[in-house]
């Protein structure tokens, strides 16, 4: 079920990248496709009643599957950095459009020709 | 635990629509930051509690604030 | 006509990614004894058989306890650090690299002089607290990124909150302008810190990014080896990075 | 030794941040002394593997050293080397290539699949900021936006492939036998997610705007990266997948020809010219690869080098051109160097004979033949004749119409490569072998998967 919650939410991210005129929406589609994907990944990890990957005096010992699977979340907190830098990236990119071309709808923009 | 899901993925349903949809970018970015707030309480809800402080601090935290900076230098967005 | 197409699209990849998650396992019934990562949490990669491993027969372990004992491959109570910082290392360094390729981005985008203004006067609560939360702000950061190796947290956390500092001066005093060649410096020698943490291990063990220093006890603050100094490399890098990219939203050009 | 070609350019980018003078110089040192190491492990001619941090492969990353991913390095490496001899053109951005150039290496060496997702993120970044220079500031963003698309969809299939196999080592990926419906959704969202760098068909919208915004971007992005991912299509579909889901590719490679080649041909901007040729051209090499045989995929990379050798000269010159003059009729007559060299590059390109272009197209139709397809050499040779009509076109408009009285100087190191690499060009018709013989072995090597899989997890202790 957390599956499907990421899957929508990835379907909204592309349905507003492909509506929406205004550049900063796509910026905020991008970032919900972005969370999207690292709920998805961290779905697949779970183990049901899989204590979190932490050894602390709680948990002493190890066997398999008493822990939820540590490796997607490790991906996650790079797929979660390189997203901030994307995004970053992005909205500097933004100002500078807005700059150049007085607006960032795509409809507005002032000499951006074939 | 399962119908707490069910509620935050609906909540995040409904953010990402309203993101996407809204009229002004104020609100969009608000509720984009609210969708990775929600989110947060999933990774906790899936035992990931590195992740969940990393989204918390990166995720809802400082691109929320990024973006509203940018949208404060671009004087509102250029859509209205 | 084309929000009709858009949805069109976008129902067709939800159809399909839906057709896809027929392919992985149900959720919440996954067994872990199949993947690499049963050998990250029982910190035994080393004595792994891989010929037969890849073969199908999963040699997972029976471990007692784990926690106060010594004289494992990797220390670190946290397994999502010591995936993240020692087995698979080469990752995070990519990944410092993205920030940092994001912030060099910003610079030469922006490419500013002068600070922005917002207009008007910070008010008294946001100054005064300010002077009081700062210092805790910052220490919080640090502490972070310290403990990465034994409590939830690491570097990038870390390092976000001591930019979160920056953020709260640029948004408390009007005139405030970071230092950009300290933050750049730091940036700079601590990205080149991790990389020659990366040619010690190559120069003492043979491999790029080798953890070359002793191991400890699991759950002890100074234990596994270079996790620790690598995450503080991480901390201070990401904080003086996120840092720079704060000032560097704030730069107007003249004119 | 080969763990050293992407850190040294990581090192190094790091250093230039504080002394950002030094960057111009650091990028040279950087691609020299990878070119240094190259040349030091000449053809490997087996399957040698980094381990990092001695976590052996499928636990840890692994960097794979073999004659396909040398001659790869060797290629985008070498690219990066003649643009760092072209100060001009490099102003500001030498810290952004160097990192570009650690992220190519990576890309390229890499054995790991989440691995070679965070190289292609540093890429995509690194490559909107150089889009972004000359203030093409809405087509970067718009790459970056697709690029993000397309980063996360590869991010998705790798998932996918570690949920299914547990593992994120591509060779044991590809012994891991995974069940047929895995493998559809593992191939089908690689290949969008490849799409973007690749520039397949949907999702190459990007491509004629960032060529054709500023003079640097088309000269590092239209050779060394669009090898490197290039390459990754073959190492991906070919010994990772064993040929599953070439069929997908290979339609969408046709309709890439197709629909790049009649753009080119309408198109009356220069840089955006040879832009929609150069996505054509990675349609050809896509729909090679998807054969998925060596001697296909090595001819694929025979084409695919001569192409780029061409278009760095062509885009050399172009951007050149586009930035020095307003009215490009008839310019070679002031800069006939630049004018024969530009002319040889683009007549490579077609295939006509005296050119490298013409021993790789024919070798590819005739391969294309000896395997019965009939559709791909018969859209080829349509695509050929309207790459016929626009290099006329172009070519003529450059040498022979009225020329205006605007006058810039000959920049003296871009003729002299320029000139060399078209002397280069038409060496090669004459002895194919300098090129042929490299691609081959790198055709033969990703063909191989056995191979690589034995020689990746074999080993017990990773080596220099």
């Amino acid at each position: 079920m957390v599956y499907g919650i990421s899957i929508i939410l990835i379907g909204i991210g592309i349905y507003g990248l492909m509506t929406q005129k205004n550049l900063f929406k796509h910026i905020v589609s991008l970032s919900i496709i972005d969370t999207a994907v690292n709920i998805f990944i961290v779905a697949t990890g779970y183990v049901s009643n899989g204590k979190a990957p932490i050894y602390t005096r709680a948990l002493p010992g190890f066997s398999p599957n008493s822990f939820v699977d540590p490796l997607p979340q490790a991906l996650v907190l790079t797929a979660i950095v390189i997203g901030v830098g994307t995004l970053a990236l992005g909205a500097s990119l933004l100002v500078r459009v807005k700059e150049k071309h007085s607006s960032i709808n795509v409809e507005n923009m002032k000499g951006v020709g074939e | 635990m399962s119908a707490l899901i069910w509620i935050a993925g609906g909540m995040m349903v409904v953010a990402a629509v309203f993101a996407v949809e809204a009229k002004r970018i104020l609100d969009s970015v608000i509720a984009m930051s609210a969708l990775s707030l929600i989110s947060v309480f999933l990774f906790i809800a899936m035992r990931a509690p590195d992740v969940a402080i990393t989204e918390a601090a990166v995720g809802a935290g400082l691109v929320t604030a990024v973006l509203l900076v940018t949208l404060f230098r671009m004087k509102g967005g250029g859509d209205e | 006509m084309r929000r009709l197409y858009a949805i069109l699209v976008a129902a067709g990849l939800i159809y399909m990614l839906f057709v896809f998650l027929g392919t992985l396992p149900l959720y919440g019934k996954v067994d872990l004894s199949n993947r690499v990562s049963a050998h990250f949490l029982a910190k035994d990669v080393n004595s792994v058989d891989v010929k037969k491993w890849v073969e199908g027969d999963k040699q997972v372990p029976s471990r007692e306890k784990i926690y106060g004992r010594k004289g494992f491959e990797d220390e670190s109570a946290n397994v999502v650090t010591s995936i993240v910082v020692n087995y698979r290392s080469f990752d995070t360094l990519g990944e410092v690299t993205v920030l940092f390729a994001s912030a060099v981005g910003i610079g030469l985008v922006l490419g500013g002089m002068k600070r922005m203004g917002y207009g008007r006067k910070p008010n008294f609560i946001l100054r005064v607290s300010t002077g009081i939360l700062l210092p805790l702000i910052i220490m919080f950061g640090i502490y972070i990124f310290v403990h990465g190796h034994l409590t939830p947290g690491g570097g990038f956390p870390g390092g976000t909150v001591i930019a979160a500092a920056v953020l709260l001066l640029y948004l408390s005093n009007e005139e405030f302008v970071a230092n950009m060649k300290t933050s750049k410096s730091l940036e700079g020698s601590m990205g080149s810190l991790y990389v020659i943490f990366g040619l010690a291990g190559l120069a003492t063990g043979g491999a790029f990014l080798f953890n070359f220093l002793p191991n400890g006890v699991v759950g002890s603050l100074f234990s596994a080896g270079v996790v620790p100094l690598v995450y503080m490399t991480i901390g201070l890098k990401v904080g003086s990075e996120l840092s720079g990219v704060v000032a560097e939203i704030h730069e107007e050009r003249e004119g | 030794m080969i763990s050293l070609l992407i850190a040294i350019p990581l090192l190094l980018a790091f250093i230039s941040i504080i002394w950002r003078s030094l960057s111009k110089p650091l990028f040279f040192l950087a691609s020299f002394t990878n070119i240094v190491i190259l040349i030091t492990s000449w053809f490997p001619n087996g399957v040698e593997i980094h381990a990092m941090g001695n976590w052996k492969p499928p636990f840890g990353i692994n960097l794979v050293f073999d004659n396909a991913s040398f001659y790869a390095a060797l290629v985008v490496n070498a690219f990066f080397l003649l643009t760092s001899l072209l100060p001009g053109l490099v102003g500001n951005y030498g810290i952004p290539l160097m990192l570009l150039m650690a992220a190519a290496n990576g890309f390229v060496l890499t054995g790991d699949l989440f691995n070679s997702f965070v190289f292609m993120e540093i890429i995509t970044i690194t490559a909107v900021t150089i889009a972004s220079k000359k203030e093409n500031f809405y087509n970067a963003f718009k790459y970056l936006i697709l690029g993000g698309i397309a980063g996360s969809i590869y991010l998705l299939a790798t998932i996918f492939a570690y949920a299914s196999t547990g593992s994120l080592n591509m060779a044991h990926v590809s012994m891991a036998g995974i069940s047929s419906s895995s493998l559809v959704a593992i191939t089908t969202l690689y290949a969008i997610g490849l799409g973007v760098e690749a520039k397949l068909f949907p999702l190459n919208g990007w491509v004629s705007g960032v060529y054709g915004g500023n003079d640097l971007a088309p000269v590092i992005l239209g050779t060394s990266v669009s090898f490197a991912a290039l390459y990754m299509v073959g190492r991906l579909f070919g010994t990772v997948f064993h040929g599953n889901g070439a069929e997908v590719l290979y339609t969408l490679a046709l309709i890439t020809i197709v629909i790049g080649e009649v753009a080119a041909l309408r198109q009356r901007n220069l840089l955006k010219t040879f832009a929609y040729s150069s996505v054509a051209q990675a349609g050809v090499v896509v729909a090679m690869l998807s054969k998925g045989t060596g001697t296909a995929m090595g001819l694929a990379y025979f084409h695919l080098t001569n192409d780029a050798v061409a278009k760095f000269v062509i885009f050399l010159v172009a951007g050149f051109l586009v930035y020095n003059y307003k009215n490009l009729n008839g310019v070679f007559k002031k800069h006939k160097v630049l004018g024969a060299s530009f002319s040889i590059a683009s007549f490579s390109l077609v295939g006509f004979p005296l050119f490298a272009g013409f021993q790789s197209k024919l070798r590819i139709i005739m391969e294309a033949f000896s395997m019965k397809d009939y559709l791909f050499p018969s859209v080829m040779l349509l695509a050929t004749l309207i790459e016929v009509g626009y290099v006329v076109r172009w070519n003529v408009k450059l040498w022979f119409e009225e020329e205006t009285q605007e006058k810039a100087e000959t920049p003296v190191i871009a003729s002299t490569l320029a000139l060399i690499l078209a002397l280069v060009l038409i060496t090669v018709f004459i002895k194919p072998d300098i090129f042929l013989g490299g691609a081959m072995k790198m055709g033969n090597a990703l063909a191989d998967t056995k191979d690589y899989i034995q020689g990746v997890l074999s080993v017990v202790k990773g080596g220099m």
